[in-house]
């Protein structure tokens, strides 16, 4: 929309009159990492520098990501919001956007649209032990946290880390764990569905991995990411550590095409995805039908 | 608010004084039915329209539209401006002028819709009052009353109209193009007359007490699998519905692929790849999740943020649905546990 | 590298390449995105030996058309259906019920015996896997430009899987059944804005039956306003009695 | 030189072989083989409703599609004596008009043109003669859009049904379209002027020629068969007594004749007989082309069909002025259902082309009988060919192919619609 100079409102922006919350931000690949045969780092640079300097989040917070002539699929900031003046995203080739996303070379220019929606409550967790749990591609999310976390270490008890992917070369980010293991500070354990013959760490779903820890229930906040039918399995075994529901937190995947709480695609429950989540603790997805 | 009598015989004078400044829409003749749609003579205009077939929100909130145009080689927009001319929307019953203040809560709300947002605020309504049809049920929601969200409301009282006027710019209006007469108590006394006689002329009466904890506690009722057995999934009922406001986001390119616009069309929660994410997941797979998600939405979802249940009762989707669902039935098998 | 497209004919009546001709304002830039190494219907030249994008038109009837797609699908990238008869059977399919002997009889006359190659008509995607496809008896030009431009970005194929009745509502039409008159709609592939009804016509299904369709329900909706169940039926014979349908 | 086939003969409707046997260097005998698979059509209107027919048998070809639904729906009409309003009758011609403005154009420019120009195919004409190209598509969209103006649809248009129309174009799009249409009388008139430039085989055809003919008009929609040669003139409804039909063992297309005569149907057979009463432009077209009738020339088919865009062009404004301003009904005319057998006939892009139905009490289908302009054509053009060959036989084999293909592209042949 006209009126506004654009370099003066931050992409976020909810208030301005001026702003057109659906117009992409066209941002710059500075960086392209293969993780996986379906899964890329890309690091993004907004162009304006005034967006750039304004672009503040939470982690557990996304962006809808725009290729023109192929459309917009919403990504998680997988970066900590420490890190100033880019992001990254962890994505996955799943369909047209986020396939032609991997066709991108570094320099090329995408758009951005964001951050939208509620992310974990970082503010909240501070003084206390954090207990992550993520499976497959739902440690993108969550290494925002972990990062910011790390960044805030001092302010944080206990960190432990689950994380189960389905074979060792799914693994996201192992180049980072594999430099954690033997870090005092955080409890990182890997676990994956089908091992090689390298594998020395444990086997089996995630779930498994609560019986090798100790959670402090009056103490501990639980964040959750990863394939629907995960949740439930590690939900009941936090509940069984008797972690409050809602200290709890899970995030969620649903189709969006707007991100900001107008096209109807996200709804769980009697909520939006986009603007009343993707995180919710579990008191407020236990009340949301179909959620979990 | 302020108000005036208007003869009958005066109204195509006001007709057609808007017509000179702006774009006059209102109900007009299609085969059988209605449809609201741009008036070239006031005497194509029928005031004495049940309902139409599309609700106004297609002036606001269109079935298509471009959002932006854009240039695929720097995936730049080149253009993203709204082009809404001045309009006047004639003859909205209490239902839809309901309808648009329900929009109005998503679309404007914690971001503003630049698009939807542009129409609002270029666009008049001159309100009318009805006579319900078979298929009203307003009754049940208060939607059965319009008392903002017009700026001219006419008020049927025999050979005259009780207008209500709430905005300056109706005022203006009428005072630039009509003929009025100031209102007298026996004016007020025939409004509440009309007002009564409109109230009783409902057929259907329905029971909303405490729907919206009934519908989340009959979460897994088996009525939902006997409407999903029904349904066509064909999502007429959105299309129809003056609060449904889902759509779907799509770029499209031009020939030579090099610029392209990216559009946004009506969607609805009752197409089965509505919930689909990838990796053949869907949250709504079957007929039934969809059909419950409707109503769980309308009666619940949308309430639980702006207090208000998302249905005006103006019966449109028991005219589109060709499988005979509708609200009041819905409603009904919510009280009873059975799909009649 | 511009893609080098083919465009073949099965048994058809051309129609849908007469509407890619049809697309006058946009062929010659359409032209300039792709190398046109075949098109019977508008060049001279052989079906050459490479290429990267098939164009099929038309149903299956023979052998020889059968071989034809398993040679082409070992050579495209990329297949692209065009038409009802290549995407759903079409009306080439309506011959498929009863005796191929019986038609034989009644179109050249008794004694006439029925080519062995001759097969039961049906959609191309019955002998080869088919990566696009753009229904519709004819195609309709806008939609085959969509997803021509989905075929050069690399996107998958995303013919809507919903009926029509929604698209109908959007363009306003008096609903058939209102009064009494069977449409089709009901369960067939939207995507053509309601064409026909829009233009006073019931639906015809010339798209094929939606994959969301619940053909039980709208035969009990042709039963009570439709003209019965069994117009239902004979109307999707039309097009779509290469579909399997479920009822 | 030796035996010789051409597969998949390029830029006409359809597939077709043309295979030569050589004796001794001397061309012995000629074929137009039609691979084209039966598809039944015929066969699949029994048992269907009559409401069917046009919508099924429209989709005998997808290039004239609009003659085939409206001679359909006129055999239905005269097997239940439906009668149809006068407004009825001028939307269909224009109907048929525009399928012409959009098959002329298409067979002149895109199928006939790259021969005269030596070129595969139209396309690289884009670069070097811009305005040529651009007339083409111009008066091929022209066409194109005054039969979606009218029949909702180009290629199997919607609108026509038994009894009238269920949709009509609005007053408004009318007159827009009578302003293009007199607009492009001067792009018709150039079209004429390039074709009668190019230089055609010397050659005559022996056969027939067959038209409907009216007293009032150039007959496109309606009229009565008239042979040049025999000089009679007969109801179209009686074309099975008039043609033979016959089975040949190479093609799947029916072989016809005429008083044991081969024949010819299309533009040149329609100029030789109806040019009399072409509108007053077509007239100064036809002068200006230098062509004289009557002319047993088939390759003059481009000209004759040329000078008919002129007259089509000239002819539909004057249609259109009717059409506003007249205030008939073009709505579809109750039908009461009665056994009936009936036939209809109109001139298509290529010729005249004969539908024929019975129809039972019940409104079903009993028979069916489709007779299209191709499948009159083909015994004259392989008669034609076997004269023409021995003609050019001693060219460059090359060469020889093309101009036999030439002669075959003439006849603007549609082998689908043969086969049938
Ligand atoms: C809050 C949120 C955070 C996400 N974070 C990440 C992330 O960090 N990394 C990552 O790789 N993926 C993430 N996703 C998933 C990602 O958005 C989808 O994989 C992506 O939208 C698919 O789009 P596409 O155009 O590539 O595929 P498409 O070709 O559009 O679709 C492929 C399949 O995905 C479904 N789909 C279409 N649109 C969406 C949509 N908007 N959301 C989900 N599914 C859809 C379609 O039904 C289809 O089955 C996240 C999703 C959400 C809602
Ligand atoms: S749900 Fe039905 S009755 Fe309610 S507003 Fe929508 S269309 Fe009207
Ligand atoms: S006319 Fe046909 S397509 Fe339209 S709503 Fe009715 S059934 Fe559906
Ligand atoms: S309305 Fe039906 S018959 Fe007409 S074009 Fe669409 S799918 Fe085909």
């Amino acid at each position: 929309m006209g009126g506004v100079p654009r370099s003066t409102i931050a992409p976020g922006d909810r208030t301005s009159a001026g702003v057109n919350p659906y117009r992409p931000w066209p941002a710059r690949i500075t960086s392209i990492i293969d993780l996986t045969p379906q899964e890329k780092l890309f690091e993004l640079r907004l162009i304006d520098e005034g967006a750039r300097a304004a672009f503040d989040f939470d982690s557990g917070q996304f962006v809808e990501l725009s290729i023109f002539g192929v459309g917009e699929a919403p990504i998680s900031i997988s970066s900590a919001p420490s890190k100033q003046g880019f992001i990254e995203l962890c994505v996955r080739n799943a369909g047209d956007v986020t396939g032609a996303l991997h066709r991108k070379q570094c320099g090329d220019v995408v758009g951005l649209r964001g951050p939208f929606g509620r992310g974990f409550p970082f503010e909240e967790m501070k003084g206390h032990d954090v207990l992550l749990v993520a499976g497959g591609l739902g440690i993108a999310p969550l290494k925002s946290l972990i990062n910011h976390i790390h960044d805030d270490r001092h302010d944080f008890g206990n960190v432990t880390i689950l994380y189960g992917a389905r074979s060792p070369a799914e693994i996201l980010f192992r180049y980072q764990f594999d430099g954690w293991k033997h870090r005092d500070d955080f409890d990182l354990i890997l676990t994956v569905d089908h091992p090689d013959d390298t594998w020395e760490g444990d086997v089996g779903l995630v779930t498994r991995l609560f019986d090798k820890i100790e959670v402090d229930p009056a103490n501990a906040f639980g964040a959750i990411c990863g394939p629907p039918v995960m949740y439930k399995y590690v939900i009941a075994e936090m509940r069984k550590k008797d972690m409050d529901v809602d200290r709890i937190y899970v995030s969620f995947e649903r189709r969006m095409k707007c991100g900001v709480g107008k096209c109807g695609h996200c709804g769980v429950g009697h909520q939006y995805t986009c603007i009343d989540g993707p995180v919710f603790n579990y008191w407020e997805a236990m009340n949301l039908q179909e959620a979990i | 608010m302020f108000f005036r009598m208007i003869e009958k015989e005066r109204l195509p004078d006001l007709i057609r004084g808007l017509s000179t400044e702006f774009e006059v829409v209102g109900p007009v003749a299609k085969g059988d039915k209605f449809v609201f749609a741009p008036i070239d003579d006031p005497a194509d205009m029928r005031l004495d329209y049940d309902t139409t077939i599309l609700p106004p929100k297609k002036w606001f909130f269109p079935p298509e539209e471009t959002m932006m145009r854009f240039r695929v080689a720097d995936n730049e927009v080149v253009d993203d401006e709204v082009y809404a001319p001045p309009r006047v929307l004639f003859g909205l019953h209490p239902c839809d002028i309901n309808s648009l203040q329900l929009m109005d809560n998503v679309f404007f709300g914690a971001y503003i819709d630049p698009y939807y947002r542009a129409r609002r605020e270029n666009t008049l309504i001159v309100g009318l009052s009805c006579v319900p049809s078979e298929t009203c049920f307003c009754n049940a929601w208060g939607t059965d009353e319009a008392h903002w969200g017009f700026d001219i409301f006419l008020s049927d009282v025999g050979d005259e109209y009780f207008a209500s006027i709430r905005s300056v710019s109706g005022a203006e209006l009428v005072d630039r193009h009509v003929k009025t007469r100031e209102i007298t108590d026996n004016d007020t006394r025939r409004f509440q007359e009309r007002t009564a006689a409109f109230k009783a002329a409902f057929e259907n009466h329905v029971d909303t007490s405490q729907l919206p904890l009934l519908i989340d506690a009959k979460f897994e009722s088996p009525i939902w699998d006997q409407l999903g057995e029904k349904c066509l999934a064909c999502g007429a009922c959105s299309m129809v519905c003056p609060t449904c406001y889902c759509y779907d986001v799509h770029d499209e390119l031009e020939p030579d692929q090099t610029m392209g616009r990216r559009v946004r069309t009506w969607d609805s929660c009752q197409f089965k790849d509505f919930a689909a994410v990838a990796h053949g997941q869907n949250f709504r797979d079957s007929r039934a999740s969809r059909i419950k998600y409707r109503y769980y939405h309308k009666q619940w979802g949308y309430l639980s943020k702006f207090e208000r249940v998302l249905c005006v009762g103006c019966g449109r989707c028991s005219r589109a649905c060709k499988a005979g669902i509708n609200p009041v039935k819905v409603i009904e098998a919510l009280q009873t546990g059975v799909v009649s | 590298m511009a893609p080098r497209v083919v465009v073949l004919s099965l048994a058809s009546d051309f129609g849908c390449q007469v509407q890619i001709t049809n697309t006058e304002d946009h062929l010659l830039t359409i032209l300039g995105l792709i190398e046109l190494s075949y098109w019977q219907l508008a060049s001279s030249g052989h079906m050459p030996d490479e290429y990267d994008v098939a164009i099929v038109e038309g149903a299956v009837t023979t052998d020889e058309h059968a071989h034809l797609l398993r040679d082409v699908r070992g050579k495209a990238a990329v297949v692209i259906a065009i038409g009802a008869c290549a995407t759903i059977g079409g009306i080439p399919a309506l011959a498929g019920s009863g005796s191929l002997a019986d038609r034989y009889a009644t179109v050249y006359g008794d004694g006439v015996i029925v080519p062995a190659v001759r097969r039961a008509p049906a959609p191309v995607d019955s002998v080869i896997h088919v990566d696009y496809h753009v229904p519709g008896c004819p195609i309709d030009q806008s939609e085959f430009l969509r997803v021509l431009s989905r075929v050069l970005l690399g996107l998958v194929d995303h013919t809507p899987d919903m009926t029509m009745c929604g698209s109908c509502k959007i363009a306003e039409n008096v609903c058939f059944f209102d009064s009494g008159v069977g449409c089709l709609g009901l369960v067939t592939r939207a995507g053509c804005g309601a064409k026909c009804p829009s233009l006073g016509r019931p639906c015809t299904g010339c798209r094929g039956i939606a994959p969301d369709a619940n053909v039980v329900s709208a035969l009990e909706v042709f039963e009570r306003a439709g003209g019965g169940a069994d117009a239902l039926r004979s109307a999707l014979d039309v097009y779509n009695t290469a579909s399997e349908v479920h009822v | 030189m030796a035996n010789l086939t051409v597969e998949h003969v390029a830029r006409i409707e359809g597939h077709g072989n043309i295979s030569v046997s050589v004796e001794e260097g001397v061309v012995r005998d000629i074929q137009m083989d039609v691979v084209e698979p039966a598809r039944f059509f015929e066969s699949m209107v029994v048992g269907r409703r009559f409401e069917d027919a046009p919508l099924i048998t429209s989709r005998i070809c997808g290039i004239c599609s609009p003659n085939h639904a409206l001679t359909s729906i006129k055999a239905v009409e005269a097997a239940l004596g439906v009668e149809v309003s006068e407004r009825t009758r001028l939307l269909r011609t224009l109907l048929v008009y525009g399928s012409y403005l959009q098959n002329h154009a298409t067979h002149l420019y895109v199928f006939a043109a790259p021969d005269f120009v030596g070129l595969p195919n139209i396309f690289p004409l884009a670069q070097t003669h811009p305005d040529v190209v651009g007339r083409a598509l111009k008066i091929k969209k022209l066409g194109n859009e005054l039969c979606n103006l009218v029949g909702g649809r180009s290629v199997h248009p919607v609108t026509a049904v038994v009894g009238g129309f269920t949709s009509e174009p609005s007053s408004r799009d009318l007159s827009a379209m009578r302003a293009r249409l007199r607009d492009i009388v001067g792009d018709a008139l150039a079209t004429v002027d390039l074709f009668a430039s190019f230089k055609v085989p010397d050659f005559d055809t022996a056969g027939e020629m067959l038209a409907l003919t009216s007293p009032t008009e150039y007959a496109i929609y309606d009229g009565d068969v008239t042979a040049l040669d025999a000089g009679w003139t007969r109801p179209a409804a009686d074309y099975h007594d008039t043609l033979r039909e016959s089975i040949v063992g190479h093609s799947n297309a029916k072989h016809s004749t005429v008083g044991g005569r081969p024949f010819l149907v299309g533009a040149v057979a329609r100029m030789n007989l109806n040019a009399q009463r072409l509108g007053a432009r077509g007239r100064d077209a036809l002068e200006a082309s230098g062509l004289v009738l009557p002319t047993r020339n088939p390759f003059h088919t481009h000209v004759c069909q040329a000078v008919e865009l002129v007259d089509a062009a000239e002819r539909c404004a004057g249609y259109i002025d009717r059409l506003i301003g007249s205030d008939g009904s073009s709505e579809p005319v109750a039908v009461d259902v009665s056994a009936g057998t009936g036939a209809g006939a109109t001139e298509a892009p290529r010729g005249t082309l004969y539908h024929s139905y019975s129809i039972g009490d019940d409104g079903l289908i009993t028979k069916g009988d489709v007779i299209t302009p191709t499948a009159q054509n083909l015994a004259n053009l392989e008669a034609d060919m076997r004269a023409f060959a021995p003609t050019v036989a001693d060219r460059p084999r090359e060469e020889f192919v093309l101009l036999i293909e030439e002669l075959v592209r003439s006849y603007d042949p549609c082998l689908s619609c043969a086969v049938h």
